[in-house]
């Protein structure tokens, strides 16, 4: 696939098509690994990479890159069309000047997983057979691929490519997928519980924003919480501002806007499962006012910027679920 | 939150009311004598969709104990679609608090047009003794409010 | 440094029996910010208003907070008082301690200390208040009438009349609508045509009046008071300003099979055609889905008759600008298609009727000449069926729910006129119920069933089925003598649902209205704005906004034009100055605040920037028009950046006073 | 040396937990370690290091400063720092244990911090050397060695026994008030686990990073590199790196209003967020590159520059595996590098 894309790459520089391509550049180890933007076929050759640590979804930078002269390539995963066209409908990228190809998705595997099984000094990995052979400074180490499986991929929602101008390969389905198994089971916990856990799992923040920078749905030219003349602005990692304000208000401000691409959760440094919170809404959406997904096309209207006369009442939360 | 001579638990209720309706209604019920807690203050709004979710949070780190929203009925809105707007942004952000482990019966959202003096002075009384009931807000609130 | 002045009313004993208002302007005094706190036995008394007057001037106070009864009550006593002394009006806040406090408490010391917080929160709003100014903006004094049906054409008339130019634009090539269709109007069973044309003749005689049939609204932009429209004037292929109206070509045109549309299919007219006799204007029309000449280039006949050369093979759509001040949507109503209700026969014998097709089987410019003969074989029908709610108050997705109104009072006038004239024909009519409130309403449905014996029959057809001898088999319940019924009828006449112009929906999104979803725009206020839109400047005439019959659309539309004529009397509008603003360098442009906007305020545009880094950026981003803004606040919240706010009542002022009360 | 077997660490965590505050790495739920007050029963964790650097003991996240009381009119100003108390950290790694004399080159001298100090008073670290290097580990380039960690005691662990040496009079004390748990052993063993240490760092993939071309004296070089660009073009401008880095010691001061008066506190800051620094027109650094180049040019250049060659990082290598899109220290070393 790599060599495809390279190849793609080259030939639309060639052509004129494109004067850069924003692509995913190699690491000092197998997986960590940089979002990039390469301006000649030398670069492509250097450094250009696509495995399975090419997790980062690039298409945020297209914020300010489609705004650059002349066309740029992207190569994108079918989750990142999704975030593309959301950031099309909402007038934050400049679609024309973008160049989608559609490239295969995962599942992407995330070094996290294979470091929490105490494997270290790692200095190579590769999936044999869905067996992961991992070389270390301490001898050669085997685990399940899936074992490894970042958890944005396992709960994968569609293999679709929902915008491109040419694709790579062939084309998937939106999948059937697990994704609301675990805010499901929180919603069957009692309040207590779900309290302990969220408090448990947000008084972890450091309030470093590395959920907000990196999400393709938070591109505000100024976030309220960066913003002294907002009334709620705050820097600091304060007990309760971040479990009572921070997080609540920024799932709300994407809730209907955010398609679950899972990137909140990939970057936080203190493992909060962020993407539970915009999955909450996004099941909530689904489920009160129709099955919903952001990012699908450019066109429909978001499901709070809409209404219907006969939508459900609040008082709807005191009826179902567990108090 | 205050505390009466007898130690009673006074919870202290913010109430956000629309100006066409449900302040009218709240000024009705004044204008009837029809009784309701001390506990609750309200605050003016032109319309329920102007009320931002954050206002509602920073009541609650601020110490309010209960919130309530009051709206022109769906259909009634002097904007015509406001509260619609309203409804559904109050019911997600009521059930992420649920699902955050937040007491379901600390928020409200009631539709209350300007004749229902009697309805509003009612859905008062009913609110401030669930809030009640629940006890003083320590989920919602910012530990740096916390007054000595 | 702010400085405010905190002024606390008695109310006579109305507050002060309650609430210690000498405590209460005491606590407030120690506030920040307080250069003077008094309280006075009736704040809104010449002399109330002369303590806060005073207290303005002498202490140069920056901003003032009246403790007294709801604002809803006196708050623009205080601003004009404030005005009145040289400080902005919108810098005053009124802290509602007598429905919300004193009236509702018994307890002197929490009434007391509820009072304080009260007033703690509005002087927390205060210090947060800025000077707000009222814009103005003009007014263009020409109306735009969108439809010539009754309702334009009355709307027109009463608006031309108040000495305003109008422009109606009707789609059809001549003004009349439904009603011109219609062969005798209920209760009082006059003729359409006689009331109506007179009607028609006016408009096209006044100067006032301009109108633009065979025309179409394509654009509207702009905003209350100054609105620019585009019309399409669709190519008729003759010159208006030529064309007499003689007729000489619609009788010498060689295509004689066009459907006539204005007589409901059931003859034919011409390829070129003047709809009928009154038309207004009278001018022909080329249909060029028929015409020999636009389609084959052979032919040209009626450009040889025509005397005065108005023909024009070559004519395109010709596409005209225009500004107004107000726009009066009177789009009308259709009958619904029953290609759904198939139970009925319609499609399958052409004795099975609509009623508007009746009313021209029954017109004596019809095409049997005002015979009622059964389309099929052109005898005289013995029996009549008339069916009831067909697509109306429907619970299923074929049908409207709504009730179409107009149908029992019509129903009863066709039987009525029936019996009359054709005594030895019975008539049956099955309802659910019969629906007839208005003057002398009952009164005309109680002589149709007494005085003409028309066999009203509570119940459903279920089905008519045509047979080999040419009758039709109609098949119902009386579910009042609890019966299955079959009746060997001659003529079944379905009253069909009506349902809104399918151009309404299209214009709706151009006049940014918002419609119900049947399709009928919504009025500002069920009950006390209903016939404005809740877009400013739009008004409502006629079914457009719901069935309606005529006294009703005429009223209706009459209502419109005074709406409308009173915005076009002033010379300019004063704007509500608690409108929506955008902070540009905080947009990010997504369109989220548009959306959500009832009134269509908000527009994009791109605009140049200095960004943070010292460069240059264009950037999209959004701008209220305070002449529109409601000051709603919806957009404030669909904001995420913050961008959007609203003055009068913005984040951190709302925001103080939460934090004031939860202090 | 002295030693106690690792099956009796339980009741050594228990006795120096009953006199002070003791704090140990134990193992969160997600696998990350983190530093945990101790409560009887907890068990140390054995990962090489806490997700979180040590640092926040003598140099918090958030800490308030002063309170201004309004009552009406009327300000009443109130310092509310806290007292510290004696407290030790147990199980600092060598990088953590070097950082503490990188902060207290910024708190220490004149003008000191009371607030650093007075924790730094009161604390006492006591560092254990590192027996399983990872990948992401580059100290050694730093010149410090994880066999042999800085700090108050110093600490060695050989499977059976963990074995202590004080290095400074606090530490002396401290191991004084714990001898009667500690027994004296041979520790010859050490040098066999350390030795084994070594040859693992020695095969580690940033085992040859090399320092060499950084310093103080090649500002202007650096300063001025073209590939300051291409380095930065990826990042997201977040606060991880500076979060997780147990040098970095930049802080913002602030006031909250609490709504009966201000809270006026200090709060980490750091110089990859566009309002850092903020003055009256803004950010200084007025690009992303700019704000990049400051805190890797602070690290390796300016921080040597003022401190007698001493660098500003200490290799732990967190921000190696917590940077979003991986873009560290390391990758910006090699690329400026002068060979």
């Amino acid at each position: 696939m790599q060599e495809a894309m390279i190849n793609k790459a080259k030939q639309l520089l060639a052509d004129g098509t494109v004067n850069r391509v924003i692509g995913w550049k190699k690491g000092e180890f197998v997986y960590d690994i940089t979002p990039a933007i390469f301006e000649t076929a030398e670069e492509l050759d250097a450094d250009f990479v696509y495995n399975e640590f090419t997790a980062a979804n690039v298409s945020k930078y297209l914020v300010k890159e489609s705004k650059k002269e002349g066309k740029i390539l992207a190569f994108l995963k079918p989750c990142d069309t999704y975030s593309l066209n959301q950031l099309t409908k909402e007038h934050r990228v400049n679609r024309d000047n973008i160049y989608v190809v559609g490239i295969p998705g995962g599942p992407k595997l995330d070094a996290e997983k294979i470091k929490a099984k105490g494997i270290t000094g790692i200095t190579g990995i590769k999936n044999e057979n869905y067996t992961l052979k991992i070389e270390t400074v301490y001898g050669e180490q085997t685990m399940p691929f899936y074992e490894a499986i970042s958890d944005k991929c396992a709960s994968c929602k569609s293999k679709k490519h929902v915008t491109y101008d040419e694709l790579i390969g062939e084309d998937g389905d939106v999948l059937e997928s697990n994704r609301f198994d675990m805010v499901e089971k929180l919603e069957n916990m009692t309040a207590q519980e779900r309290y302990d856990f969220w408090r448990a799992e947000l008084s972890k923040c450091i309030r470093c924003n590395a959920c907000r920078n990196v999400c393709p749905a938070c591109t505000c030219e100024k976030c309220v919480f960066d913003n002294p003349e907002s009334g709620v602005e705050n820097k600091a990692a304060s007990n309760s501002f971040e479990e009572n304000m921070f997080h609540i208000i920024r799932a709300f401000h994407v809730a209907g806007r955010c398609t679950d691409c899972g990137e909140c959760s990939r970057v936080c440094p203190q493992n909060i499962p962020l993407h539970l919170l915009n999955r909450k809404f996004i099941k909530d959406i689904n489920s009160l006012y129709g099955e919903y997904q952001a990012g699908e096309d450019t066109t429909t209207k978001a499901p709070l910027n809409a209404y219907t006369t006969d939508d459900c009442e609040a008082s709807i939360v005191h009826e179902r679920g567990v108090e | 939150m205050q505390v009466n001579d007898n130690k009673e638990f006074q919870p202290l209720i913010v109430a956000f009311c629309c100006n066409w309706c449900s302040y009218a209604g709240a000024d009705l019920s004044g204008t009837n004598r029809l009784n309701y807690p001390t506990n609750v203050k309200i605050i003016r709004v032109p319309c329920s969709c102007r009320v931002n979710p954050m206002f509602i949070l920073r009541a609650f780190q601020r110490g309010a104990d209960g919130v309530i929203l009051c709206g022109c009925h769906p259909g009634d809105c002097h904007y015509t679609s406001g509260n619609y707007f309203t409804r559904r942004r109050m019911t997600l952000l009521f059930s992420m608090l649920d699902f955050l482990g937040i007491e379901r019966d600390r928020t409200r959202v009631e539709w209350v047009s300007a004749a229902e003096g009697a309805k509003f002075a009612a859905t008062m009384n009913e609110f401030t003794e669930a809030v009640k009931k629940l006890g003083p807000n320590r989920r919602l609130e910012d530990l740096r409010c916390k007054k000595q | 440094m702010q400085r405010i002045g905190v002024f606390v009313c008695h109310c006579g004993t109305n507050i002060a029996a309650t609430v210690d208002v000498k405590a209460v302007a005491e606590a407030l005094g120690h506030e920040p910010g307080v250069v003077i706190s008094r309280e006075y036995q009736y704040m809104c008394s010449e002399s109330g208003q002369n303590l806060v007057k005073d207290a303005i001037k002498e202490h140069n106070l920056s901003g003032v907070v009246i403790c007294s009864c709801s604002p809803r009550m006196h708050e623009n006593t205080f601003r004009k008082a404030a005005a009145a002394a040289g400080l902005n009006p919108y810098l005053v806040e009124i802290a509602n301690i007598r429905e919300q406090c004193s009236w509702i408490h018994k307890d002197i010391a929490t009434a007391t200390e509820k009072a304080v917080i009260l007033g703690r929160a509005a002087i927390a709003k205060v210090h947060l208040n800025a000077p707000l100014t009222a814009g103005e903006s003009p007014v263009v004094k020409r109306a735009l009438v969108i439809g010539g049906g009754i309702a334009g054409i009355q709307t027109a008339l009463d608006i031309a009349e108040a000495g305003f130019e109008v422009d109606i634009v009707e789609k059809e090539p001549t003004i009349g609508g439904k009603m011109a269709q219609i062969d005798k109007t209920f209760p009082t069973l006059d003729c359409a045509a006689c009331i109506l044309t007179p009607k028609m003749v006016e408009c096209s005689q006044n100067e006032k009046i301009h109108i633009h049939s065979f025309s179409e609204v394509t654009d509207v932009k702009g905003f209350v008071g100054n609105f620019s429209v585009t019309i399409k004037k669709k190519a008729r292929y003759v010159d208006e300003t030529k064309c007499t109206g003689c007729g000489l070509c619609t009788e010498k045109c060689p295509m004689k099979n066009v459907p006539n549309e204005f007589n409901m299919g059931l003859d034919n007219r011409r390829a070129v055609y003047i709809p009928f006799a009154q038309a207004v204007p009278k001018v022909a029309t080329i249909d060029p889905n028929y015409c020999m000449m636009l389609k084959t280039g052979k032919c040209g006949v009626c450009s040889k008759v025509c005397s005065v050369g108005a023909i024009d093979y070559k004519q395109q759509d010709k596409f005209i600008e225009e500004k107004y001040g107000a726009i009066v949507v009177a789009t009308g109503f259709n009958p619904i298609k029953l290609d759904k209700y198939e139970e009925f026969a319609y499609s399958q014998s052409p004795d099975v009727v609509t009623s508007l097709e009746l009313e021209r089987l029954m017109n004596a410019a019809g095409p049997n000449g005002g015979t009622l003969l059964r389309p099929s074989d052109k005898t005289h029908p013995h029996t009549i069926v008339f069916v009831q709610c067909v697509g109306s108050r429907c619970d299923d997705s074929k049908g409207k729910p709504y009730c179409s109104k107009i149908c029992c009072m019509y129903t009863a006038k066709h039987a009525m006129l029936i019996r009359e004239k054709y005594p030895d024909t019975e008539v049956y009519v099955f309802y659910i119920d019969v629906r007839t409130p208005g003057k002398n309403f009952d009164e005309f449905y109680r002589r149709a069933v007494e005085q003409y014996n028309v066999h009203y029959v509570k119940g459903m057809v279920g089905k008519v089925t045509p047979k080999s001898d040419g009758k039709l088999d109609v098949q119902a319940s009386d579910l009042l003598a609890n019966e299955q019924l079959h009746i060997d009828a001659d003529m079944v006449v379905l009253a069909a649902a009506i349902e809104p112009d399918k151009t309404a929906r299209p214009l709706a999104t151009m006049l940014t209205t918002q419609m119900d979803t049947n399709d009928f725009f919504t009025e500002a206020h069920p009950k006390l704005r209903p016939v404005e839109s809740a877009t400013a400047g739009i008004f409502l005439s006629g079914a457009c906004q719901g069935p309606k019959d005529i006294p009703e659309t005429v009223a209706q539309a009459s209502a419109a034009a005074a709406k409308a004529i009173g915005l076009l009397c002033k010379n300019s509008i004063t704007c509500n100055p608690c409108v929506a603003h955008s902070n540009e360098l905080m947009c990010n442009g997504c369109s989220s605040c548009e959306k959500v906007c009832p009134y269509g305020a908000i527009t994009y545009q791109d605009k140049e920037f200095r960004m943070p880094d010292r460069t240059t950026a264009i950037r999209r981003v959004a701008s209220v028009n305070p002449a529109v803004c409601q000051g709603c606040g919806a957009c404030t919240v669909a904001c995420p950046s913050g961008a959007m706010d609203l003055n009068g009542f913005s984040n951190s002022q709302i925001m103080a006073e939460v934090d004031a009360i939860c202090k | 040396m002295l030693r106690i077997a690792i099956d009796k660490i339980d009741s050594l965590f228990d006795a120096i937990a009953e006199k002070q505050t003791l704090y140990i790495p134990v193992d969160r739920e997600d696998g990350a370690a983190e530093y945990k007050k101790y409560e009887s029963g907890m068990k140390m964790s054995n990962s090489l290091n806490t997700l979180r650097s040590a640092k926040d003991f003598f140099f918090p996240q958030t800490e308030n400063l002063v309170e201004f009381k309004m009552e009406g009119k009327q300000i009443e100003v109130k310092d509310i720092r806290e007292e510290s108390e004696d407290f030790v950290i147990f199980g600092v790694r060598a990088c953590d244990a070097r950082s503490f004399s990188i902060l207290d080159k910024v708190y220490l001298v004149d003008p000191v911090d009371s607030f650093y100090k007075n924790r730094r008073d009161h604390g006492v670290v006591v560092s254990m050397a590192c027996t399983r290097p990872a990948e992401t580990c580059f100290c050694s380039a730093f010149g410090i060695d994880p066999t042999a960690p800085e700090g108050d005691v110093s600490c060695w662990n050989d499977g059976s026994y963990i074995y202590f040496e004080a290095n400074t009079e606090k530490g002396k004390a401290f191991v004084d008030s714990i001898s009667s748990l500690l027994e004296d052993g041979d520790a010859s063993s050490l040098e066999n686990v350390k030795a084994e240490t070594k040859r693992i760092l020695s095969l580690l993939p940033l085992s040859n990073l090399s320092t060499d071309s950084f310093g103080g004296d090649k500002l202007n070089e650096y300063f001025n590199s073209e590939k300051w660009a291409e380095l930065s073009e990826s990042c997201i401008g977040c606060g991880t790196c500076t979060f997780v880095c147990p040098t970095c010691q930049c802080y913002d001061i602030k006031d909250f209003n609490t709504g009966n008066g201000i809270k006026r506190f200090r709060c980490w800051d750091s110089c990859m967020y566009s309002d850092f620094t903020k003055m009256a027109h803004g950010n200084p650094r007025i690009s992303q590159l700019e704000r990049f180049r400051q805190r890797f040019m602070h690290k390796l250049v300016y921080f040597p520059a003022n401190n007698n060659g001493e660098f500003g990082c200490v290799g732990c290598g967190r921000c190696l595996s917590k940077c979003p899109i991986s873009m560290n220290i390391v990758k910006v070393m090699k690329a400026l590098e002068v060979k």
